[in-house]
């Protein structure tokens, strides 16, 4: 345990649970980054609250020795804000699952996300349902073979960052478990975020999903397939950054470097945000990565605490005795 | 105002013990405005009062139509009264489907006052009925006074800024004024509150005086009653401040006061639902008292944010009707698990499913005892009048923090609702219980799961350095709370959570018969039923029988010595409204006990007479 | 009633119910719209089946002569899935409100869209919870004050067009209770839609939120604040038929009407349908009602029926004998 | 295989009636497959049997870590065995973790196979052991076999193409052919199974299979025993071909055969959750038998789109566990208001909240029988073994169909990945109960909620022409379903969904008491406790006591005549695996009975001993 004031070190931020996930799972590499970025926010470690879920991902809380809340399946976004109403002053941080946050728990993370509530969600996307051993999720790809789907599943997946924007969420960010440092890159950004913060990670089970996102995360593809989206750098792309992405008409297209478009992620609407996370559907587009969207919205939870303020103000502290003698009242003697 | 004065004299006077009159209207006609200034003027003068609410289902219907009756029953009284009467001496029916409705509840030989104006064949249509009940005979065993309000009100605010539409959304005040008129009642009261109501739309603020005053006048003027009435002050009323009090008021008021004596701050979850809106609307008007209110999507994230602020520590409510107690258990299973103090009120309604929203029930019970998965106990409290519902949500409070537990507190439709004049505590006499959070580590370390006298275990808020731990709903290990999946700990944990919410009892007291200590029947009752059961016995009572009642605040855990009472009388008697779910209980609780169930499941409360007789026909058999 | 196989009526189409909404209240247009455009689709009427959840909106099952199922609040779109996966046949038409779709049942709503359900979803969005009495619900505009919300709402309100095309689905648009022709028009192409097709319908509460879309919606001012996506044709609007849209960078601007672009609602990605629906956080720019997006993907229901008789093809129709006498056996004599 | 012959002669063969295995190892050790592989050859080979797995709890744990041991025991039987036994005679441990965690069950004087090529220092710190069981003397009381498997196999499968990491992978097999080797049993059964699940992938068959035989070889090779034991068939099972069959499993089948029996097509409407998700999973593979299954977002979900298929014609179901049956309980009001068939599948897991998600509790009756808001009364089975689920649930299915009700089936986590032999049934058999759909209007016209003579209301499949109708969760009129909030209306149907599923009583049997008609104590049971009970029970009547064993697969309502058994027996205990769920229904229903409640919430079944020991202890307290 370190003073109240030294500044925190990873290590600080383990707990005395002993790490209970696969060998090879993409959660320690997270995990790992968490603790890393956490320990240089300056925030001390009692402030900091850590709230889940259930699935493999959720039982992160354990591992963080910080105040911690493992909850019920898909109720986390409900938990966090609750626990951030009620005291503004905690670093609240939410991790959750794609079946956690996409399938049970879809409407909560909808409302956490518009309310803008000033929590920072992690979103652990394996593209599958990890701790209840392997069935499809809801950003499984059509025609993945599981034990509930043993013809192929037949569902259109859902695209999380697109979800996020259609609910109107103030940050939305994009991550890969094994691109350490732009994990912590986007990470970070987050944590600075004020508001509702979600970053989907891509995040490999190797039980029963392994190499999900090989195909745009492996390392020797990964530049040719993805696109890093920097505020206010251009949208480049390529192992030898030659190639470049621009609106043309109404969706974007690939041009060479020199010709790319600026990347801003607080355009007055989240229309270009939107246009970004839809580029999969538009054949030999990038992966888009990184910072999708930021701008700054009214808070949620210093709002409701703001609304009591000015309510004490404007009426002065109700007492007790205000509260019982109040209304038409009458004496009997 | 001296209108009031210079009339009295000039028809008789009659005195009436008690009086009981529904307003029953459109639900445009503002039945339910009408009925709550006679009740508060009825109050302010002394009567002991209990109303009863009976708004149309769940959905608006077309004006006319008997779907769209509202209706509003007060009892006012110059001796102590607990229910609203079982039937009214006078129906106000301002349109043919309010008086088709409402007739059959009508004592007979009681007035009827009938707005005319409103009995055209079209409105008879829109009623459904075939003939005219003013002129078809149907109505003679009544006392029938036919007034043709809408004419009179027109009448009356003739050069009225307001349009004619306006003018006849007067109505009601028309009514009221000769219902004052009627039963000798002074309209300052009124008058002064459309003075504020309307304090910044002048024309509707003259309008409406004047048709109360008009409405006044017209017992006078037109001679329309052979006399006049009197109810006298309620003598038997304790001495104290009073004011009349809806049960979802009290029942708010007693979160934000139970919240404050343990010295914490209230934050209510919730999310709208008939008949538990009121409480969700309420707290959000008491911001001044640092209460949070969060309108959450649905009843699921309402509890799951109480929790959330629980554990940040804050004390975490959730409001809700049957069916959001249903999406709402598995949430109860967490906090149990996670043992926080949380206050869940369950305001029952005619079910199953969505049933009869906005009719009242107690069929809850079971669903609130045992609506979990596993082992999950959790403490039930139970309101038995609106205006008992402020203490019982204080107690609510009490038991969650000192015992680290979730509580379930019931209220139904008709607590809700109804309203009764409440005698207002002296604040210094209500009984603070401080809450101590834990802020560091004891010696021999912090143990997240180590426990009090009464089996809490340490309450701590985030933020508080050197204690910062994880809770979860999987199984824990005693003390430490690690995650633990030994089976002799699984059966500890179990038994200690159920001890501990068993253990409740220590700090309840045993209830008392009302009536002889010993004898032929006890009369035992939960929630709402209280005031219909003492309404009964006293009647059986006055006719000498030896029968008693009781009643049960706190349902779960059953207080300690209810076996050596109940093995003092003959036989144990439980009127529910549900199928006998109380009954069940107690059958398994005291073998050997003759519980005789007696449920009544049609949406609306037991009367006073169902169970008088109901009482009788056991004391026959009995012998 | 009408012989089976004579065309349908309006008439036809109305239960023997009362219908009870308040005097005024924007649901009879619906209704009335609903029963003129079903009665001209040569759909005999026991196939029709119309299911809800709860609310003032959601009555509306009632008032249809066909099949029926007013079920529980937010829940409609997992019935109207049982139903429709259990009996493709059926014309399964939802109707919801903005609490009972995008409140509690904000999840299952999101489902069904993104699996691409073959159900006409109509959402009655009056921006407010009529049937409990008039609190905000997720549409409410900031600030609303309500009994729940006495110094305003401080929720950032929920666009459902967003929302949906978030969710990817398949069929979106947008009218309003006082615009009967486009109403009609709009339901009608919904009606001919293969998948899952959401109508968001602007639909005035005269008790608890009166005149909420006077604003854009109101006679006098809607071709001026308003713009109607007609697939294939230009995006033209004003009263004067004077002013365009078109699609300038990132953002769509105002231009003068020849220079408008067409617009297609079938863009390979719904990144054009979300600009246009994110509009309104554009300072100046008219509402887009209409056509969002219409595009071909794979019916859910049809595809579980499908893999059922796929396996049937190659395995054979299993019978009980097949079903118990399988694994390893052996014989006891 | 002429090795099995051949090796026979050499060391003396001891007969054993039955034996009791346990393979442990870490999850990844393939400890699952082992046992199911010895359970197949076993009955094959015509020995009764019961199998018992133990999975590690929710997640995977690092390898060789105490949270990552899976077990699977196996009981294989010369008699007639109704549980998997309480103590295995032979503990093979992979791991120390393994040997660590499970030695406390072994009965003294057992035999520890233990695999020291796991037991270096780094082995011995993963399972967080100070020092060396092998060494330091703690299993004095045990015989200890110590084989290097690790080593022999690396050995026997010298020259295969297969990594070294694959080879060890060849462990199970090589463990499993030295376990075949000491019972005696043959290697076909497994061989061959080899060779089908790795025919794609020869490098691994081969391996595999070559293990196998290595282990079997090394039975005879290194002198590691004193002699070999055998299990001779069980000659009491009845004749008729037999499989082996998993709870889950079973539970599916009947639920395909139920619906086949009913005319019907099964959709069932899911979400995976521990230990349900092998039900989904199941019916998803009859896709070809035209089950439609639907992996919903969430419980919630999965239980409306069930509603939805019933009401379009197909026999709706829905699979989950505690928390999820919680969620579900809004749904299954609805279903309750609508009268529609449903099955609703619960196999219970240790609670409250996640709490002991792969271990086995039966506290979900109450939950079961009363956790919906209002009157909603929902009949409930209980399966009692894994074959036994087959039948109870088609008996679910023909009670939903033939009452137009939602019933609630009842497994747990025991019954669920528990195994046994069962004698298939002869299809024949298999009685009928086919739907009649109403397709046109009878005289008299169309009625909804009109009764037959069980008090069903006619099912109707949308589409059918002039049937159009519409239903819904508000109360509705008798006879035409329309809305309807009269009071009396609202009673009679309360009642009336109250008195059809009470009728249920009318169409199932009185269980039969085995044992003595009359004596001192009736052991009674419902659920999973059935097969430690027969079992117990048989050991006391051994013993000359008069003791009967009774079991309830009907468990609301209780069936008829079940007070005229009571009386009968001085006392009946009633062994639960939750705080006594059933003693409270049982003391609500009969009054005057002496139930003694016995719970055991350990997250385990009982053990045939703590039972017996009850029950003597009880016999002794009578006199
Ligand atoms: C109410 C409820 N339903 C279902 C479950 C079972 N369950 C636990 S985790 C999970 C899905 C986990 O998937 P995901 O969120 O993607 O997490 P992962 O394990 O992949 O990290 C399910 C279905 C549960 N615990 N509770
Ligand atoms: C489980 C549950 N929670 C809450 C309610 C109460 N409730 C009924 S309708 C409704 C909101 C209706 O709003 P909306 O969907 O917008 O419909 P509208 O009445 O405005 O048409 C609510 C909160 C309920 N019936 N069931
Ligand atoms: S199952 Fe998958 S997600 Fe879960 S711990 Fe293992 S590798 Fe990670
Ligand atoms: S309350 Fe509003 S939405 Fe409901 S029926 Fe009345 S006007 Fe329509
Ligand atoms: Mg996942
Ligand atoms: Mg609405």
């Amino acid at each position: 345990m370190t003073l109240d004031n030294a500044p925190l070190t990873k290590k600080d931020l383990k707990s005395d649970q002993e790490v209970r996930w696969c060998p090879g799972c993409g959660d320690y590499a997270i995990l790992n980054s968490v603790q890393g970025i956490l320990a240089g926010l300056g925030i001390p470690r009692h402030q900091m609250l850590f709230v889940s879920g259930i699935g493999c991902s959720s039982r992160f809380p354990y591992y963080m020795n910080t105040y911690g809340l493992h909850s019920i399946h898909g109720r986390a976004p409900a938990f966090a804000t609750g626990i951030k109403t009620a005291n503004p002053e905690l670093s609240v941080w939410m991790v959750t699952g794609d079946g956690d946050g996409l399938s049970i728990g879809g409407n909560h993370f909808a409302h956490i996300l518009r309310r803008n509530v000033d929590v920072k969600i992690l979103l652990f996307n394996n593209e599958v349902y990890g701790l209840t051993k392997g069935q499809f999720s809801p950003t499984s790809p059509q025609g993945m073979k599981t034990k509930t789907s043993p013809m192929g599943s037949i569902e259109r997946p859902m695209n999380p960052v697109s979800f996020a924007l259609g609910c109107g969420a103030s940050f939305v960010a994009r991550t890969i478990d094994t691109h350490q440092k732009h994990m912590e890159q986007t990470l970070l950004a987050a944590a600075h975020h004020k508001g509702a913060a979600l970053v989907e990670i891509y995040q490999n089970c190797v039980i029963f999903n392994d190499g999900a996102f090989e195909p745009v995360a492996e390392k020797s593809v990964r530049d040719d397939k993805t696109i890093d989206l920097r505020p206010g750098e251009p949208l480049v792309f390529g192992k030898a950054h030659d190639k470049g992405l621009k609106m043309a008409g109404w969706e974007p297209a690939i041009v060479e470097a020199a010709q790319a478009d600026t990347w801003k992620a607080d355009h007055a609407s989240p229309g270009p945000a939107f246009a970004m996370a839809q580029m999969q559907s538009l054949p030999g587009m990038p992966r888009p990565i990184g910072i999708f969207r930021s701008v700054e919205a009214p808070l949620f939870d210093h709002g409701m605490n703001e609304q009591v303020q000015r309510a004490v103000a404007k009426k002065g502290k109700g007492t007790l005795k205000d509260l019982i003698y109040s209304g038409e009242m009458w004496t009997v003697r | 105002m001296s209108t009031t004065r210079a009339s009295n004299a000039e028809l008789p006077l009659q005195q009436y013990e008690n009086v009981v009159i529904r307003f029953a209207g459109d639900s445009g006609d503002g039945m339910q405005i009408t009925g709550n200034q006679f009740t508060h003027t009825a109050a302010v003068l002394g009567n002991d009062l209990a109303t009863f609410p009976d708004f149309p289902a769940e959905i608006r219907a077309p004006a006319g139509t008997k779907p769209g009756v509202s209706g509003f029953q007060v009892r006012f009284s110059s001796s102590d009264i607990h229910t609203p009467g079982d039937q009214p001496d006078v129906l106000v029916a301002m349109n043919p489907a309010a008086l088709a409705i409402n007739i059959k509840d009508l004592k007979p030989g009681g007035i009827v006052i009938a707005n005319t104006g409103q009995f055209a064949e079209r409105d008879l249509a829109k009623a459904g009925l075939a003939s005219n009940p003013l002129t078809d005979g149907s109505l003679k065993a009544f006392r029938v006074i036919e007034v043709d309000i809408n004419q009179r009100v027109k009448e009356a605010l003739e050069g009225s800024p307001l349009s004619p539409k306006e003018v006849q959304r007067c109505k009601n005040f028309y009514t009221l004024g000769l219902m004052y008129w009627l039963y000798n009642r002074p309209l300052e009261n009124t008058l002064k509150w459309l003075g504020e109501k309307f304090a910044s739309k002048p024309d509707l603020r003259d309008a409406n005086q004047k048709a109360l005053q008009a409405g006044f006048n017209a017992g006078d003027i037109h001679e329309l009653f052979q006399g006049r009435y009197d109810v006298k002050p309620c003598t038997s009323m304790p001495p104290g401040t009073y004011r009349n009090i809806m049960g979802n008021e009290a029942l708010a008021m007693g979160l934000v006061a139970g919240t404050e004596l343990a010295g914490l701050t209230l934050y209510c979850g919730s999310y709208p639902i008939t008949p538990a809106s009121g409480i969700l609307e309420q707290l959000a008007s008491y911001k001044n008292y640092g209460v949070l209110t969060f309108q959450a999507e649905d009843e699921i994230a309402a509890i799951c944010a109480a929790i959330g602020a629980s554990y940040a520590g804050h004390l975490g409510m959730t409001s809700t009707s049957g069916p959001g107690m249903a999406l709402k258990s598995e949430a109860m299973g967490l906090a149990v698990s996670l043992e926080l103090p949380l206050v869940i009120v369950d305001v029952q309604r005619g079910g199953p499913s969505t049933g009869l929203p906005t009719k009242t029930e107690q069929a809850d019970l079971l669903q609130a005892i045992f609506g979990r998965n596993s082992e999950a106990p959790i403490p039930v409290l139970a309101c038995s009048m609106p205006a008992d519902a402020f203490e019982t949500a204080i107690e609510a409070c009490r038991i969650a923090v000192q015992y680290m537990t979730p509580v379930i507190l019931l209220s139904d439709g008709y607590i809700a609702n109804g309203s009764e004049p409440w005698r207002l505590p002296k604040v210094e006499e209500l009984q603070r219980f401080p809450v101590q959070f834990l802020t560091k580590a004891p010696e021999g370390g912090f143990l997240p799961y180590a426990r009090d006298a009464k089996r809490a275990r340490p309450w701590v808020k985030p933020g508080t350095p050197g204690l910062e731990h994880r809770i979860g709903g999987i199984e824990k290990s005693h003390l430490t709370g690690n995650i633990n999946y030994d089976p002799l700990n699984h059966e500890f944990m179990v038994r200690m959570r159920n001890d501990k919410v068993m253990g409740v009892r220590d700090s309840i007291p045993t209830p008392k018969p009302m009536g002889p200590d010993s004898g032929d029947l006890l009369v035992l009752g939960w929630g709402s039923t209280a005031g219909s059961i003492a309404s009964a016995v006293e009647v059986v009572q006055a006719k000498g029988k030896k029968v008693a009642a009781m009643h049960l605040p706190h349902v779960w855990p059953l207080p300690k010595g209810l076996d050596t009472i109940f093995a003092r009388y003959k036989a144990v008697l439980l009127p529910e409204m549900n199928l006998g779910q109380m009954a069940r209980i107690l059958r398994s609780e005291y073998p050997g006990v003759n519980f005789v169930s007696y449920p009544k499941v049609q949406g609306q409360p037991f009367f006073t007479a169902e169970l008088v007789t109901k009482i009788e026909e056991l004391l026959q058999t009995k012998r």
